[in-house]
């Protein structure tokens, strides 16, 4: 039963981070219609990005994080601007193509950059841990819980309670609608393509400090939160935030009480079974129509 | 382990990744498809300006040797130090006058980590370019499929780091494995080893984890047997897959059993995350053993040089070992690639070892044709850097390996007695 | 006449939006009815759920007199009730032939017939013929301007000889010779015992064209009549004005 | 333009450019012998076949099936199984076998398949990577079957060392051969018609009352099943099955970016594609290294191709020809431009 609960405390601390990258996917894509197959790549980059703040400027990792969001959204902001909204008509699908070599791209970067050696970020603080009811707390997932938790009630603010969170939320549900009101598509599609990104820049971080990680950490990453993603119904905030902690506790779950060499595939099979009665997830409305190319 | 670098997980650096892996894979996969298209110009160009690779200065023929090495995909972090193990070799024997006379010249293909690949490299050398002899590539998943075409056309296939028992199954006459044991012996020491203990200092519980991977859960299983036999009591026994990014789950429910012993199949980063898990639950088994991952060179900064004293690994080649020709590898290779001695990994040794085994047959019968190799290795032993080597008839080493251990913060042999270069210490606690 | 089609106590909601309200009316065979209404009074709503493309909530649909249980858009199609839509929905990758030619419904084992059979071929030519298409026959549909993709939805619909055939706005968004042709083929099949169901804002269009006109207001038919007593049905200038 | 009814029956040409194509396939391995070429023949073969098979159900039907390289696992799980549980001894007769492992994973997949098409774009993508995973971990967990991580090796045929590849080539070329033959007939039956309708407007396809549901079905299950036969072959030439080596993301992506190379839904397209990068990749890795530059490199290729080549070769160069044969016959349609946005863009409302 300790182990139990254990794990679930493992679970929802790392779901918070999973929940803070897919929903950045999910922003992105309630405007754009794109799957951003390159977020996990990105989070990576800012993993790399705050180890080098790390180890020679001394920043802390969960201060870096600063520094880091801005930037990518600036860079998502102008990714949307220069490649995606070149590509008209076949949009999403290639919009999806495109952000994938992106990713691939920035691996071969990191690789060249920083070689192909696992990274683990060690600050002082690294296998600090608090006990509390007997259970263990790591203290650095902790406040990566905290801060994912921080980041995303920003961007529910954002989205529910400003003039920008309404055009967004206007462009997401219907674009044609929406350019009538004087919207500006475009540059809400570059704006959450941004977001998006942004996310990828706070989550980056505090990934790398829980996870030893490498750029061939993307894969294992992106497979994650696509499947986050379909769960969550692609274009539902909660949905995918509860989904995100869902995967976080039934993965740690399984892994520590039945069987790691499972756990993963359950997943997989629930996700399979739980599309096969709801094809537009649990949570979501939306439902994908037409080809994809 | 410095064992089998060439027997650790092969997929990379970082060892979780099936999902990964596979995932990974589609990166090389993208890779492979494009490169292809991307190549095309620089192919051209080279063609027309490359000469022949490492051309010869002697009279005679060089002598070719084809080797397909993962410079690309999963594996090819962990198959670096193989290549430089090779070169060196390559540049050394070249220095002294080559062999019999011949220049070495090594041709390197990239197989991508992928045996499709990795067949159609070795059929390129042998049909194609009819290269004199051919070296294993990175790996057991890499060697079983291009073992049988070497033997096809009577090639002998001398091979630094397929030691899976698979291999030896298939009983290929021209295999021939240049490590000093096959991986299950390092389980077999370590299991010895504790089992030398007095009965007061024997561990009552054990726990096994191990990845599920061909080179470290058949070592963990043959610990766990010898061990469950002599009671000692299994507390934890599971696998996890290959594609786990997050252990803490499997270190909680390693905490939650409390055992006083651990044996770990781990890969590398695997090895990492454990231990920092450990010591985030403040938990400090009495006997911390994995099957890889402590030797690796990295090892010491990222769990913290206080934390690594009294964790056991093995290996089959360690830098102070007084083996044929070692000081001199060492130092060679410490010049030729920078670092320390205690960075080299244990690959490029074996692979050094696979050259040496070549100038030897060469030395003592005055041909190296891969006939004669094929005989003369299936006799007597041969003496390199990985120790005396002689293997069966199916190319399984004959020899074992060697347990080493983290003491005063240096990785050192200590055990079996003969090559120890001190005794164990008990473990002390996390940063002591 | 007899009722061919009718729609029974059909409700819809979307979200809280009622689209369809308990609604309720007949088409007659033979005739062509026109379904009018305000923006948003439901009449696309009804066709989706006529033909399939969107379960009604409650109610149901009657063909000739049998009810039509899980109505989905294939089965409807089989039972000889064709549709085009508002933006219309023609195969872009598709030749204009094939258009027509993939509209024929057929058993399954016919799946593995001749792409375009020449008996079809032939037909599908006919048809393309008689809506002026045939310059197109042979090159993807998608590069037919608005109006001919219009032209040429309804000729694909007419392929499996459809006895009640639904038309979403033929005439929206296409220039006025377009527009009668549009009507004059109605006209023709009309002559030839198909019977028709049109959504349409066009009013003169309608009027010429309909014998009975359905007019919906919020989900509901207030009015169902000849063309001349709904035009001056007070309830109906209500539901539009009020609009 | 005078409409002559598009004959799409075996026409003359299309009768020799088949006895071309087979007859090419019969004679490589007896002009080049050598083992070298005839081993990057077979994997040529493999690659081409199995991008056309994902054709069916990713270019006919419009279908982003991600996960091919489950099917492809299958195939030389059951191959292997079938030779080491069965004693399926060595030989030729092991080739044949393709045959019934097609039919049989086709017929497994076709109920999980129905499941599977009843999700759409990019649900329907993500599910069929998950299949690759599952088949994968099947191949890691059922130890008992497929020996687990330890991987299975095949039992290799007696053939004489000189001639060693030419059957492998044989088996490989004839399922190319009935693969091109299958996809040919799909493309001219109603099937293929039903396809492309279901590609451009599923919904509206059902509206016709094209039988979308079994037509998706077909393509699904007969591009598993001869992905499948592939990968049976594949594990008897190769001779060694390992789950990360079986079940190979690799596979799924190459076939999907040999067909976009070579053209979408077009039926020489993916052979195209594959037959263009297959021999030059092999070459390349074999005889230059690679280095981390590659990976940027393949993304600046890949860009590029997206952004210049967006419909793939076949497709470009017909366009080409068609625009070209259109200038020379003079300004006749004053659409000939709409043509290029609008052939293979699947959608367009």
């Amino acid at each position: 039963m300790h182990l139990f609960v254990q794990s679930i405390i493992i679970g929802v601390l790392i779901g918070g981070v999973y929940a803070l990258l897919a929903s950045g996917m999910t922003m992105m894509f309630g405007v754009t219609r794109i799957i951003n197959f390159a977020q996990a790549m990105f989070a990576i980059v800012c993993a790399y990005l705050s180890y080098s703040l790390f180890t020679h400027f001394g920043l802390d990792p969960f201060l870096s994080v600063a520094i880091l969001m801005p930037m990518m959204f600036l860079f998502g902001y102008g990714v949307y601007t220069l490649l995606l909204r070149r590509l008209g008509k076949a949009g999403p699908a290639m919009a999806l193509m495109v952000l994938f070599a992106l990713g691939i791209g920035a691996q071969g970067v990191t690789d060249l950059v920083y070689g192909t050696n696992t990274i683990t970020i060690t600050p002082s603080y690294a296998n600090d841990s608090w006990v509390v009811f007997g259970f263990q707390i790591p203290v650095i997932r902790f406040f990566a819980f905290v801060m994912a938790v921080a980041v995303l009630g920003a961007f529910h603010l954002i989205r529910q309670h400003s003039k920008l969170g309404r055009a967004l939320r206007a462009t997401s549900q219907n674009p044609a609608a929406a350019s009538l009101l004087g919207v500006d598509v475009q540059k809400m599609s570059a704006i959450a393509t941004g977001l998006g990104f942004a996310a990828a820049g706070a989550a980056g971080p505090i990934y790398g400090l829980i996870f030893p990680f490498t750029g061939n950490s993307q894969y294992d990453l992106l497979s994650k939160l696509l499947t986050v993603m379909i769960l969550g119904g692609l274009v539902s905030m909660p949905g995918v935030i509860i989904a995100a902690v869902f995967l976080g506790v039934v993965e740690s779950v399984i892994a520590a009480t039945i069987s790691p060499d499972w756990s993963s595939f359950s997943f997989l099979v629930a996700l399979f079974i739980v599309l096969m009665v709801r094809p537009q997830g649990i949570f979501g409305g939306h439902r994908m129509q037409g080809a994809l190319w | 382990m410095a064992a089998a670098r060439g027997s650790r997980s092969p997929w990379g650096q970082n060892p979780f990744g099936k999902g990964v892996t596979a995932m990974r894979r589609s990166h090389t996969a993208l890779l492979r498809v494009f490169s292809g298209a991307a190549g095309l110009l620089a192919a051209f160009g080279s063609l027309l300006l490359a000469g022949p690779v490492g051309a010869s200065t002697s009279s005679k023929p060089p002598l070719v040797v084809g080797i397909s090495m993962s410079l690309s995909g999963d594996f090819s972090p962990l198959a670096a130090p193989q290549l430089n193990g090779y070169r060196l070799w390559a540049q050394t024997v070249n220095a002294h006058g080559g062999i019999l006379g011949r220049q070495v010249v090594l041709k390197i293909a990239d197989d991508a980590s992928n045996p499709t690949q990795a067949v159609s490299n070795y059929q390129n050398f042998i049909s194609g370019d009819h290269v004199d002899l051919v070296f294993g590539p990175f790996s057991s998943l890499l060697t079983i499929p291009t073992a049988p075409i070497a033997k096809r056309y009577g090639y002998a296939f001398i091979e630094p780091s397929g030691g899976s028992p698979t291999i030896f199954n298939e009983h290929l006459n021209n295999v021939f494995f240049t490590q000093p044991a096959p991986i299950l012996s390092s389980g077999n020491e370590f299991a010895s080893y504790i089992l030398s203990l007095p009965p007061k200092e024997r561990p009552k519980t054990a726990a096994y984890p191990t990845v599920d991977d061909p080179f470290t859960s058949p070592i963990v299983a043959e610990i766990q047997q010898r061990l469950q036999a002599a009671g000692i009591k299994t507390v934890y026994s599971k696998t996890y897959s290959t594609e786990t990014v997050d252990l803490s789950p499997v270190v909680a429910a390693i905490v939650a059993a409390k055992p006083d012993l651990i044996v770990s199949g781990t890969g590398g980063a695997d090895a990492v995350a454990e231990v920092n898990g450990f010591i985030q639950s403040k938990f400090n088994p009495k006997y911390l053993f994995f099957t890889g991952g402590p030797d690796d060179p990295s090892f010491k900064n990222q769990v913290g040089a206080s934390n690594v004293n009294g964790i056991f690994s093995t290996g089959d080649w360690f830098y102070q070992d007084k083996t044929a020709g070692n000081a001199a590898f060492v130092k060679a290779y410490v010049a030729k690639y920078g670092g320390t001695p205690a960075t080299i990994d244990s690959a490029a040794a074996e692979a050094y070892a696979a050259g040496q085994v070549v100038q030897l047959v060469a030395q003592r019968t005055g041909k190296v044709d891969n006939a004669t190799i094929i005989k003369a290795l299936h006799r007597g032993t041969w003496p390199t850097v990985e120790g005396n080597l002689s293997w069966n008839a199916a190319g399984s080493p004959n020899g074992e390996d060697i347990i080493v251990q983290w003491v005063k913060q240096q990785l050192v042999p200590v055990y079996p007695p003969a090559v120890a270069v001190t005794s164990p210490i008990l473990k002390p606690p996390w940063g002591g | 006449m007899s009722a061919l089609l009718s729609v029974q106590v059909a409700s819809k909601s979307f979200g809280g939006i009622r689209a369809l309200d308990g609604c309720s009316f007949d088409v007659q065979e033979g005739s062509v009815t026109g379904l009018i209404g305000p923006n948003g009074s439901g009449k696309t709503t009804a066709f989706n759920v006529i033909t399939g493309y969107e379960r009604a909530d409650s109610g149901r649909v009657v063909l000739r007199g049998r009810p039509v249980t899980r109505p989905d858009p294939c089965r409807m199609y089989r039972l000889g009730l064709a549709r085009t839509f508002q933006q219309s929905r023609i195969l872009p990758g598709l030749t204009a032939l094939e258009n027509i030619v993939v509209a024929r419904s057929q058993p399954w084992y016919r799946l593995f017939a001749q792409r375009a059979p020449a008996g079809e071929t032939q037909r599908a030519f006919e048809l393309l013929a008689e809506f002026n298409l045939v310059d197109y026959a042979n090159r993807p549909a998608g590069v037919l301007s608005y109006g001919q993709r219009k032209l040429l939805e309804f000729a694909a619909v007419l392929m499996d000889q459809p006895s009640l055939v639904l038309l979403d706005e033929p005439t929206a968004g296409i220039n006025p010779v377009m527009k009668e042709a549009m009507e004059a083929h109605v006209r023709s099949r009309n002559e030839k015992g198909v019977t028709f169901l049109i959504v349409e804002h066009e009013m003169q269009f309608v009027m010429r064209l309909c014998d009975q006109i359905v007019v919906l207001d919020r989900g509901r038919p207030i009015a169902c009549d000849t063309p001349e007593a709904v035009q001056d049905d007070p309830r109906v200038l209500d539901a539009y004005l009020g609009d | 333009m005078t409409a002559a009814p598009r004959a799409s029956r075996l026409r003359p040409s299309g009768l020799a450019q088949a006895a071309a194509f087979v007859a090419v396939l019969v004679v490589l391995p007896i002009a080049f012998p050598a083992q070298w070429l005839v081993n990057l023949f077979i994997f040529t073969a493999m690659f081409a076949g199995a991008a056309m098979a994902w054709n069916l159900i990713g270019g006919s039907a419009g279908y982003p099936a991600l996960g091919n390289g489950a099917f492809f696992g299958v195939g030389a799980y059951a191959m292997a199984i079938l030779t080491t549980h069965l004693g399926v001894g060595g030989g030729y007769l092991v080739f044949a076998w393709a045959i019934p492992i097609a039919i049989g994973t086709a017929i497994v997949f076709a109920p999980i398949a129905r499941l599977l098409l009843r999700t759409r774009a990019a649900v329907f993508a993500v599910l069929t990577i998950t299949l690759l995973f599952i088949g994968q971990t099947l191949a890691y967990n059922l130890v008992s079957l497929t020996q687990g991580s330890l991987g299975m090796t095949l039992p290799s045929p007696s053939f004489p060392a000189a001639r060693y590849d030419q059957p492998f080539y044989y088996a490989m070329a004839g399922l190319l051969a009935l693969t091109m033959l299958f996809c040919w007939g799909v493309r001219n039956s109603k099937l293929g018609l039903a396809l492309n309708a279901v590609r451009d407007d599923e919904d509206r396809a059902r509206g016709l009352g094209v039988q979308t549901e079994m037509v998706k079905l077909f393509a699904y299950c007969s591009s598993a099943g001869l992905t499948a036969a592939f990968g049976a072959i594949w594990a008897y030439y190769i001779s060694f099955v390992f789950p990360g080596f079986a079940f190979d993301p690799i596979l799924s992506l190459s076939v999907i970016l040999f067909a976009f190379l070579g053209g979408v839904g077009s039926l020489s397209g993916p052979l195209v594609g594959a037959l263009l990068i297959v021999p030059v990749q092999q070459y390349l890795a074999f005889r230059f290294g690679a280095s981390h530059l590659y990976l940027i490199a393949y993304a600046g290729v890949f860009l590029l191709v997206i952004y210049l080549l967006p419909n793939g070769i076949v497709p470009s160069c017909r366009q080409y020809l068609t625009r070209l044969r259109r200038l020379r016959s003079g300004p006749t349609a004053p659409d000939a431009s709409l043509l290029v946005s609008n052939v293979t863009a699947g959608k367009s409302q």
